[in-house]
C-alpha cells in the first residue's frame, strides 16, 4: 500500500486537512473512502473523528443474544430430556430454573456478538504492518492522508497537506 | 489536568520500565504466600477434604466463605465501571481501568474456591456441560451449574471488558517501546490503528458492553446468593438475598478499589491523576452502600424475629447473642458504625486517608458477613441433636492468606504490564472543545439508521 | 417406614446393625471430635422438664426418604437422585463432594467421607459384598438397605411371585429389640407400614418443610387402658 | 471333620499369585485350596449363639465367601473362605426372637479385631511389659501340663484357682469337672457388675437362687428400682421385646413404666414417669409403696405370702413406712407415693424391678427383699404381666458348679499367705480393671508362680500371664449357653462353628481336655471326650426324650437338628415349670438406710457407677464400633466423662467438656464433665468401661476407669461389692478434657432460643 499523509498537531488542523481533501477528492482522482484518518484519541466532537459511523452493532449484539438465549434453552430441555431423571418432585423439563441459564447465555451471546462484531468490523487482529501507520499519532498527532493516490496528484496533495497546518507531510510504502 | 499528552504518556507508563527494589521484594513475600496455598491444597488432595477443619454439620465453611467474598469484591470493578460509563460520569476515567483488573483478577480466584472445597476436586469436570461417555449431562436444576454459567459469562464479559479499551494503550506503548517490549505489545495490541471506525466501533462494543455487563453482574451474585436461598436451611431459605448479597457486593467491591487506587496513588506515584476528587466521589457510593447494606441486615433480622420460626431464631440468637456474637457485632462495626460516619462527614472524606480508614474494616467485616451467614446457619438447623460447630485449620487459613497475597500478586503484575490508567481515555478528558463544532457527536448510538 | 417414639428405647441396636450391614467405617476418636462421625441412623435425645420433673424422648432418624427431596436438586452430578421406587439414592461414582446436598437436607443424615476410609486389618473381612466401601470425598447415606431390597425383588421375580409383605427388613428395623421400626411398602394400602401410618399418632418430621417423608412417626402415647385410647 | 488336615499348600495358587505378586511383599502370600463348598454372593445362614453378655441369645451368622489371610501349619495364606458377614437374631429363639442389641451386632468384630492374639505365646519379659514369644500348641498344651502335674496339695486343697466370668454352658460344666478331679477349689467367677445379691434374695423370697423373668409383654404397670433393663441389665434383648409390646403391642391397652433411681438411665429415659429416690433408699420406697396398699386394703393382706415375711413388719402393716416417713428418707413426694401405690394395685397385672445400684448399696439385700415382697403384694409371682424363673433344661449333665469364693477372697487369701496359688487359669475375666484398689488384685496375682489365660485379648489381668493359650472367637468354635432369665422356656442353645478359623488358634475347652488328658490318671478319666464337640454331643443327648422343638429317632438326626435350629428349647410345656418353690423361713430383714464411704461434708457427691451402653463392664472397650456407637444419653463417642447436674455445675462454674477430678477416699481420675439434667444434684455419675491400659488399640489409655475410685464397702449380707456406695468431691482442674459428643442440643425446642 502506498500514500501520503500530513501529521497534524491538533484537531483544528487536522479537521481543516480532512475538509480540503473532501474537496479535492473529484479533482485529483481519489474517492473519498481512499482519505485515512488515524488518531491516538476518539475525537468524537470532530467531524474526522465522525467518519464511519454506521453500524448494526448494536442490533446484531441483540441477535446474538436471542440465539445464545434460544440455544440456551434448547441445550437445557434437550439435556434434561436426554437422560430423564426425577429430582426433588420437579418435572422434568424445569422451566423456572433453566431461565437462569438462559438469561446467563443471552447475555453470554450478547457479549461475544459485540466482541466479535468489533473484531471483524474494525479489522482487527491485524499483524500484517503493511497498513497506513505512523507512531507519531502515539504523541498526540493527528494523521490525515490519502491511501493510492493518483501518482500525478502527489504533490498537489502534499501541498495541500501542508497548507491545512500539517507539520510533516510523509509517504508510506515507498 | 494540564498535562501535555507526552507528559501523560510518561508519567503512566513509567511503571511499566522501572522497577525498584519494593516491587521485587513484594512481589517475593506475595509469591511464597501464594506457593504456601498451593503447597496446602495440593496437601489437602492429597490427603483428603478432612485436612481442612470441615465438618458436619458445617459442610461449607471458609472456602465457600472466599467464594463468595471473592466473587463479591469482584464486582467493584465492571459494574462499577459499568455504571459510571452508562451514567457517563467523566470522573471515572482513571479508575476504570483498576476497578475491571479487581473484577477479573478476583473473579478468577473466587472461581477457584468451588474447586478447591470439592472432596473429589479431580473429578471438578463433571461440572462442565459436554456430551460425555458417562450419557449424563449435569444437572441443570443445581445453583452449582447456575454458577457455573453465571460466572463464565462474567469472567469472559469482564475481561473482555477490561482488555478492549486496552488495545489502544498497548499499541501506544508499542509506538514508544523498542525491542521485546514492541514485538510483544505489538502482538496485543492487535494492530491496533487508531482509524475513525476502530474507535467509534470500540467506544460502541464499550456502550453495549456496559450495557450487558451490568445485568450480568447482578444476575452473578443474585446466583452466588442463591446457592445458599434454595436450600431449605434456616437463615439462607430467603427471598431478601439476592439483592443483599448484589449491594453487599458492591459494598466491598467499592471498599477494595478505594484501598487499591490509594496503594497505587502511592507507590506509583499517580497523585495527579487519582486525586481527592475520586475517593469522595467512590466514599459517596460507599457511603450509600453502607446504609443500604445496614438496612439489609436490619430488615432481614427484624422479619426473622418476629417470624420467631424456632429454627431461624437458633440461628438468629447464635449470632446476636450466642457463639457467634462476637463475630457479628464485630461486623456490624466494621461495615456500618465505622465507615458510615467518616464517609458522612465532608471533612473526612475528602481525604483520601480517611476514605481508606473507613474501608479498610469494609473489607474484613465483608468477610465477616459472608462467614456468619454460612456457619451459624448449617451449625443451626432444624433438629437440634444435629447442631455443630466449626473450626478452620491451618489448611483454609493458609488458602484465605494466600487468595490476598495472589490477589495483590495479581495487582502488582498487573501494574507493570499494563498502564494502571486508561491513558487514551484519560487524554480524551482533556480534550479541548472544538470552538465551532462541525459534526458533533450528538446522535446516540439508538438514533443510527 | 413407621418409627414408633412410644416403642423406642434408645437402646441403639439399630446404629450398630447399620453400620454392620452397610461397611460404615468408624472415623475414631480424633475425627470425631471434628464431627465426622459417620451414623446413618442415629437416635436423638431430647429433654423435657427440669430435674426431678423430667422425661426424655427418643426418636430415631435414618434418612426420611423424602418424595420431594431438598438434597437431589442441588447435585449437580446426579449423584443424589430419586430411583423409580421413590427412594433417595446416591450414586457414589457420580458424587464430586460439593456437599450442597448435606446442606440442603433438613435432617442431616448424609454424611461424607473426610478421607478414605481406614479398616485394621482384618476387620476388612466383615465388609459386607453385596455393598459398595465409599472412598475419600463423597457424600454417603442410609439406602434403606437398598441391596436386601434389591435382593428380595430378585427372588420374587424367580419365584414368580409378588413380594410378601414383611418378607424382608433393612438392618436396622430386622434388629430393634422392641419392634420400634416397620418397613414394608407404603404404595400397597393394605401393608402393615400402609396401616400404621394412618394412626393418628402419626406424623412426619419437620412437615412444615414440604419435603413429604417416607418415614412417618407416631409419637409418644400416654397409659391407658383401653378407656381412653 | 477336621478341614484343616485337608489343606495343602496349591501350587497352581501361588503360581497365580507371583504372577501379580511383584513389588508389594504383602502379596508375596500363599494360596491355599478353598476350605468350603461356597458360592461367591451367595450368603449361607448358620446358627449361632451370642455371648457378648450373659443373656445367651440366639443368632444367625451371615456366611458369605471371601478372602482371608489366615495361618494354617505355620504358614501365612491367602485362603478363600466362608467368613461371617453380619449377625442377625434367630428368628426362632425363645430369648430374642429374630432380635439382636447393638452388642450382639457389633460381635463381628471380636472375631475380626486386630488385636486378637493370633496364636499361643510365652511370656518373655517381666510381667506387665507385653513381651512375649511364639510357641507352638503342642508346647503350650504341654507346658500347662506339666505345671498342673507339678502341682502338690499343699495341705486340704490344690494350690489351682481358676478365674472365670459367670459361665452358663458347659464350659462351666467342663472347667467344674476338670477343677474337681484335679482336686482343686471351684472355679472363682468374676464380674463387676454381679448378680450375688439379686439371687439371693430371689431365694429367700422364692426358693429360687437365679435371675428372674419379667412378663412385660402382658404387664400393665411397671415399676423399676435403678435397673436398667432396657438398656444393659440381664436380658435386655427379651425385655425391650416385652416393653415394646407393653407399649404398643395391644390394641386399646398401654401400660405405664416408672422409674425409680436417682441418675436417670436409658431405662429412665423411656419411663412414663420418672422418680427421684435417693440412692439406697430403694427398699424404703418400696415399703412406702406396701404400707399404702396393705392400708387402704387394696391388695389381700396375706398375698406377700413368704416374701413379705422376709419383711421385719410386714405382718403388722409397716407402720414404719408411712407415706410422710418414706418420703422424708428417701426424697419423693407422699402424695406421689400414694397416688403410685394406688395406680399399681389398680392397674393389674403391675410388676415390680430392681436391679443395678440400688442393690449396690451396704443395704442391697434388704432392698431386694423389699420389692420382692413388693411383688408378691401385687400378686404377680408366677402369673402373666408378672415375674417368674426360666425353668431349666432337663441336661443331668448341667450341675452348674457350685460358686467359688469371691475374687477379694482369694486375693485377701493370696496376699495373707493363708490359702496361696501356685497356678491360676484365667478366662474371659479381667479383675485387675475392675475391681477397687482396695482388693489389691493386681498384687496378689503378681505372687502367684504361674499364669495362665485363655484370652482372646491381652487385657490387664492377662498381660500378667505367663501363657496365653487364645481361644478361638464364638463363631469359630462350638458354643452353647443355657439362659438364666428372659424367657418362660427351658432353653438350651447350641451352634457350631460358623466359620472356620482365622489364627492359630484353639478352643479353650479343646485345650483344658486335652491338658487333662496329658495330666492323666482320675482328671483324664473324669473328662471322657476327646473333643468339646463330643462332650456337647453327650449333654444334648439328654434331651431327645423331653418334649421340645426338636423331635428325632435318633441321636445322630436329633444332634444335627438341633445343630440346625440353633439350640433345643421346651415350648410352652414347660411353662409350669416357673411356679414358685416354698422356702424355710429365715429371720426377716430390716430395711436400712444404706452407709456410704466417705463422709458428707468432706466428699458431698454420691458416686455411681453404671454399665456403658457401648462397653457394658468395659469388655467391648475393643470394638471400633461401640467406640464410636453414641451413648444414648449423653450422644458421647471415644470418651468417659462425669455426668452432673445443670444447678450443680452452675454453681461450682463448671461447663460441658471441663476437665474434672473426681477424689473419693481410695483415689482419684479426670474426666470431662457432662452436664446431665436427668441426674440429682448431689449425684455424679460416670460410665464403667473405659479407662484401660491394655485392651488393644482402640481400648488402651482412653478416658478413666471408674471401679478405681471406688471404696471397698460390701452389701452387709452377701458381700458382694457396694459399687455405688462411695462418695466422691470434685474439684476443677480449668483443663478441657476429651468429651466428643455426637448430639448437639439437649432439647428439641431449645428455651434460650426463644424469642426475647
Amino acid at each position: 500500500m502506498k500514500a501520503i499523509y500530513g501529521l497534524y498537531p491538533d484537531p483544528e488542523s487536522a479537521q481543516r486537512a480532512l475538509n480540503l481533501l473532501e474537496r479535492a477528492g473529484s479533482d485529483l482522482g481519489f474517492k473519498d473512502r481512499d482519505i485515512a484518518v488515524l488518531s491516538g484519541e476518539p475525537y468524537e466532537e470532530y467531524g474526522f473523528g465522525q467518519r464511519d459511523h454506521k453500524t448494526r452493532m448494536p442490533w446484531l449484539a441483540a441477535l446474538g443474544g436471542v440465539v445464545g438465549g434460544l440455544s440456551g434453552w434448547w441445550f437445557v430441555s434437550f439435556a434434561q430430556k436426554s437422560y430423564p431423571m426425577i429430582s426433588g418432585g420437579m418435572q422434568l423439563v424445569t422451566k423456572w430454573p433453566d431461565g437462569i441459564i438462559t438469561y446467563e447465555l443471552t447475555m453470554l451471546g450478547a457479549i461475544l456478538t459485540t466482541l466479535f462484531t468489533l473484531l471483524i468490523t474494525a479489522r482487527i487482529p491485524d499483524w500484517s504492518g503493511r497498513k497506513l501507520y505512523d507512531p507519531a499519532i502515539s504523541n498526540g498527532k493527528i494523521l490525515i492522508g490519502v491511501t493510492n493516490p493518483p501518482e500525478m496528484a502527489r504533490e498537489e496533495l502534499e501541498k495541500r497537506l501542508r497548507a491545512a497546518g500539517a507539520e510533516v507531510v510523509k509517504n508510506f510504502g515507498n | 489536568m494540564d498535562k501535555t499528552p507526552e507528559q501523560i504518556n510518561q508519567d503512566l507508563l513509567r511503571p511499566l520500565y522501572h522497577a525498584s527494589w519494593r516491587f521485587y521484594a513484594a512481589a517475593a513475600i506475595l509469591s511464597a504466600l501464594v506457593l504456601a496455598a498451593f503447597y496446602a491444597w495440593g496437601y489437602q488432595i492429597y490427603n483428603g477434604i478432612g485436612v481442612s477443619g470441615l465438618d458436619r454439620p458445617v459442610f461449607w465453611g471458609f472456602y465457600i466463605t472466599n467464594f463468595v467474598f471473592w466473587i463479591g469484591i469482584s464486582h467493584a470493578g465492571t459494574l462499577i465501571s459499568a455504571i459510571l460509563r452508562v451514567s457517563n460520569a467523566t470522573w471515572r476515567r482513571p479508575v476504570t481501568r483498576c476497578a475491571e483488573a479487581i473484577t477479573v483478577f478476583a473473579l478468577s480466584i473466587g472461581a477457584m474456591f468451588p474447586l478447591v472445597h470439592l472432596g473429589r476436586p479431580w473429578l471438578f469436570f463433571w461440572l462442565i456441560p459436554y456430551p460425555s461417555e458417562r450419557g449424563i449431562w449435569p444437572q441443570f436444576r443445581s445453583p452449582l451449574l447456575w454458577d457455573f454459567f453465571a460466572i463464565n459469562t462474567y469472567l469472559i464479559g469482564s475481561t473482555t471488558f477490561l482488555l478492549l479499551p486496552s488495545f489502544p494503550d498497548f499499541a501506544l506503548i508499542r509506538d514508544r517501546a523498542s525491542g521485546w517490549r514492541k514485538k510483544v505489545y505489538g502482538i496485543v495490541s492487535l494492530g491496533w490503528r487508531g482509524t475513525p471506525k476502530q474507535w467509534h466501533r470500540l467506544e460502541m462494543a464499550m456502550r453495549i458492553m456496559a450495557v450487558a455487563i451490568i445485568p450480568v453482574a447482578v444476575s452473578v451474585h443474585t446466583i452466588v446468593s442463591w446457592d445458599f436461598a434454595m436450600a431449605p436451611v434456616p437463615g439462607w431459605h430467603s427471598t431478601i438475598f439476592g439483592p443483599y448479597f448484589v449491594a453487599g457486593a458492591i459494598f466491598s467491591g467499592i471498599a477494595a478499589l478505594i484501598i487499591a487506587m490509594a496503594l497505587l496513588r502511592k507507590l506509583l506515584h499517580l497523585e495527579e491523576y487519582l486525586q481527592p476528587i475520586h475517593f469522595e466521589n467512590l466514599g459517596k457510593l460507599l457511603l450509600v452502600m453502607s446504609l443500604l447494606w445496614f438496612y439489609f441486615v436490619f430488615a432481614e433480622r427484624l422479619t426473622t424475629w418476629y417470624g420467631n420460626f424456632p429454627s431461624e431464631m437458633a440461628v438468629f440468637w447464635v449470632t446476636q447473642s450466642g457463639r457467634y456474637s462476637k463475630l457479628f457485632w464485630t461486623m456490624v462495626f466494621c461495615n456500618f458504625i465505622i465507615p458510615a460516619p467518616i464517609l458522612a462527614i465532608k471533612n473526612l472524606r475528602t481525604k483520601i486517608g480517611w476514605t481508606v480508614v473507613a474501608s479498610i474494616p469494609i473489607v474484613v467485616g465483608m468477610w465477616l458477613e459472608r462467614f456468619l451467614i454460612i456457619v451459624p446457619a448449617l451449625s443451626h438447623k432444624y433438629l437440634p441433636y444435629t447442631y455443630g460447630t466449626y473450626k478452620p485449620t491451618w489448611v483454609e487459613i493458609t488458602i484465605t492468606v494466600g487468595t490476598f497475597a495472589g490477589m495483590g500478586l495479581l495487582f502488582l503484575l498487573f501494574s507493570r504490564v499494563f498502564p494502571i490508567i486508561s491513558i487514551w481515555e484519560l487524554k480524551l478528558g482533556g480534550q479541548k472543545k472544538p470552538e465551532a463544532a462541525p459534526a458533533l457527536a450528538s446522535q446516540e448510538v439508538a438514533a443510527e439508521p | 417406614m413407621v418409627i414408633d417414639e412410644d416403642r423406642c428405647t434408645g437402646c441403639e441396636a439399630c446404629v450398630a446393625a447399620c453400620h454392620a450391614e452397610n461397611n460404615i467405617a468408624t472415623v475414631g476418636d480424633d475425627q470425631a471430635a471434628r464431627g465426622r462421625a459417620m451414623h446413618w441412623i442415629r437416635v436423638e435425645r431430647y429433654y423435657e422438664g427440669d430435674f426431678p420433673n423430667i422425661k426424655v424422648k427418643y426418636r430415631p432418624v435414618p434418612c426420611q426418604q423424602c418424595s420431594d427431596a431438598p438434597c437431589e436438586p442441588v447435585c449437580p452430578t446426579y449423584a443424589s437422585y430419586h430411583n423409580p421406587e421413590g427412594l433417595n439414592a446416591q450414586i457414589y461414582n457420580r458424587c464430586i463432594g460439593t456437599r450442597y446436598c448435606a446442606n440442603a437436607c433438613p435432617y442431616l443424615v448424609r454424611f461424607f467421607n473426610f478421607f478414605n476410609p481406614v479398616w485394621d486389618k482384618p476387620l476388612d473381612l466383615q465388609f459386607n459384598p453385596d455393598v459398595s466401601v465409599r472412598s475419600v470425598g463423597i457424600m454417603e447415606k442410609c439406602t434403606f438397605c437398598i441391596q436386601r431390597i434389591k435382593a428380595a425383588e430378585i427372588k420374587a421375580q424367580a419365584e414368580k411371585r409378588p413380594l410378601k409383605d414383611g418378607e424382608f427388613n433393612p438392618a436396622c428395623v430386622q434388629s430393634c429389640p422392641a419392634e420400634a421400626m416397620v418397613f414394608g411398602d407404603l404404595n400397597d394400602p393394605e401393608s402393615k407400614v400402609s396401616r400404621l401410618s394412618r394412626s393418628n399418632r402419626g406424623s412426619t418430621l419437620l412437615s412444615e418443610l414440604g419435603t413429604h417423608p417416607k418415614v412417618t412417626y407416631l409419637k409418644r402415647d400416654t397409659w391407658h387402658n383401653g378407656q381412653n385410647a | 471333620m477336621d478341614r484343616r488336615n485337608f489343606l495343602k499348600i496349591s501350587a497352581v495358587g501361588s503360581a497365580t499369585v507371583a504372577l501379580d505378586a511383584c513389588g508389594k511383599p504383602e502379596h508375596q502370600l500363599i494360596r491355599f485350596i478353598p476350605e468350603e463348598e461356597l458360592i461367591p454372593g451367595i450368603a449361607q445362614w448358620k446358627p449361632g449363639v451370642c455371648t457378648q453378655c450373659a443373656a445367651g441369645c440366639g443368632l444367625q451368622v451371615r456366611v458369605m465367601e471371601g478372602e482371608a489371610e489366615v495361618t494354617r501349619h505355620g504358614q501365612v495364606g491367602l485362603l478363600s473362605m466362608g467368613l461371617a458377614k453380619k449377625l442377625e437374631g434367630n428368628p426362632a429363639h425363645p430369648v430374642n426372637r429374630g432380635k439382636l442389641c447393638a452388642w450382639g451386632q457389633a460381635g463381628l468384630q471380636v472375631t475380626y479385631n486386630p488385636d486378637r492374639v493370633r496364636f499361643p505365646i510365652r511370656r518373655t519379659g517381666p510381667r506387665g511389659s507385653g513381651e512375649y514369644q511364639e510357641i507352638g500348641w503342642e508346647e503350650a498344651i504341654k507346658e500347662l501340663a506339666s505345671r498342673l502335674s507339678s502341682l502338690k496339695p499343699g495341705g486340704k486343697a490344690l494350690p489351682l484357682a481358676f478365674l472365670t466370668e459367670p459361665l452358663r454352658d458347659h464350659r462351666g460344666v467342663l472347667i467344674g469337672r476338670f477343677l474337681s478331679a484335679l482336686g482343686a477349689p471351684p472355679a472363682v467367677k468374676f464380674e463387676f457388675f454381679e448378680q450375688t445379691v439379686l439371687r439371693r434374695a430371689n431365694e429367700l423370697s422364692f426358693g429360687h437362687q437365679q435371675l428372674p423373668t419379667f412378663d412385660l409383654a402382658n404387664a400393665n404397670y411397671v415399676i423399676c428400682f435403678g435397673a436398667d433393663f432396657l438398656g444393659t441389665w440381664n436380658s435386655p434383648v427379651a425385655q425391650n421385646l416385652g416393653y415394646g409390646t407393653m407399649r404398643q403391642g395391644r390394641p386399646g391397652q398401654r401400660g405405664k413404666l416408672v422409674q425409680v433411681e436417682a441418675r436417670m438411665s436409658q431405662t429412665g429415659a423411656n419411663a412414663d414417669e420418672w422418680v427421684y429416690a435417693k440412692p439406697g433408699t430403694e427398699g424404703l420406697l418400696a415399703l412406702g409403696l406396701a404400707h399404702v396398699i396393705l392400708k387402704e386394703n387394696l391388695r389381700p393382706a396375706g398375698a406377700a405370702g413368704e416374701a413379705g415375711d422376709r419383711i421385719d413388719g410386714w405382718s403388722r402393716g409397716l407402720p414404719d413406712h408411712t407415706p410422710e416417713a418414706v418420703a422424708k428418707s428417701t426424697g419423693a413426694e407422699a402424695a406421689r407415693i400414694q397416688r403410685l401405690a394406688r395406680e399399681m394395685a389398680e392397674h393389674a397385672p403391675a410388676v415390680v424391678l430392681i436391679g443395678g445400684a440400688p442393690l449396690a448399696q451396704t443395704n442391697g439385700l434388704s432392698n431386694a427383699l423389699a420389692v420382692n415382697a413388693l411383688n408378691a403384694l401385687l400378686g404377680s409371682v408366677g402369673k402373666p404381666g408378672g415375674v417368674s424363673f426360666t425353668p431349666q433344661p432337663p441336661m443331668p449333665d448341667l450341675d452348674v458348679p457350685k460358686e467359688g469364693a469371691s475374687v477379694r477372697a482369694l486375693c485377701e487369701g493370696i496376699l495373707a499367705g493363708s490359702a496361696p496359688v501356685e497356678a491360676l487359669l484365667v478366662y474371659n475375666a479381667n479383675p485387675v480393671f475392675a475391681t477397687p484398689p482396695a482388693w489389691r488384685v493386681q498384687e496378689a496375682l503378681e505372687k502367684v508362680a504361674f499364669i495362665a489365660s485363655f484370652g482372646s485379648f491381652v487385657d490387664e489381668t492377662s498381660i500378667l500371664a505367663d501363657l496365653i493359650l487364645p481361644d478361638h472367637s464364638y463363631l469359630e468354635s462350638w458354643v452353647d449357653s443355657i439362659p438364666e432369665s428372659g424367657t418362660t422356656e427351658a432353653v438350651a442353645s447350641l451352634a457350631p462353628p460358623a466359620m472356620n478359623p482365622l489364627h492359630h488358634t484353639r478352643a479353650m475347652p479343646d485345650v483344658l481336655l486335652e491338658a487333662a488328658h496329658q495330666v492323666g490318671g482320675g482328671v483324664g478319666k473324669a473328662l471322657p471326650w476327646k473333643t468339646y464337640q463330643e462332650m456337647l454331643q453327650a449333654a444334648f443327648e439328654s434331651l431327645r426324650s423331653h418334649p421340645g422343638s426338636v423331635s428325632a429317632k435318633t441321636p445322630d438326626d436329633f444332634w444335627s437338628e438341633v445343630q440346625a435350629k440353633g439350640g433345643w428349647w421346651s415350648g410352652e410345656a414347660a411353662k409350669s415349670a416357673a411356679v414358685v418353690a416354698a422356702k424355710p423361713s429365715a429371720a426377716p430383714a430390716t430395711v436400712t438406710e444404706p452407709q456410704f464411704d466417705g463422709a458428707v461434708q468432706e466428699y458431698p457427691f454420691n458416686f455411681l457407677p453404671y454399665a456403658s451402653l457401648q462397653f457394658g463392664d468395659g469388655r467391648h472397650a475393643n470394638l471400633p464400633w461401640m467406640q464410636e456407637m453414641p451413648d444414648t444419653i449423653s450422644t458421647a463417642m471415644w470418651s468417659t466423662w462425669v455426668e452432673i447436674n445443670p444447678q450443680t455445675a452452675e454453681r461450682m462454674g463448671i461447663r460441658q467438656g471441663d476437665l474434672l477430678e473426681v477424689a473419693s477416699q481410695h483415689g482419684k481420675l479426670q474426666a470431662p464433665a457432662l452436664i446431665a439434667p436427668g441426674i440429682a444434684p448431689d449425684v455424679v455419675a460416670m460410665p464403667v468401661g473405659q479407662g484401660h491400659e491394655n485392651y488393644g488399640r482402640y481400648a488402651s489409655h482412653r478416658g478413666a476407669n471408674p471401679i478405681k475410685i471406688l471404696g471397698p464397702q460390701s452389701e452387709a449380707e452377701t458381700g458382694a461389692l457396694a459399687w455405688a456406695s462411695t462418695r466422691v468431691k470434685i474439684t476443677r482442674t480449668g483443663k478441657k478434657g476429651k468429651l466428643i459428643l455426637f448430639g448437639g442440643g439437649l432439647r428439641e425446642w431449645p428455651r434460650e432460643y426463644r424469642r426475647r
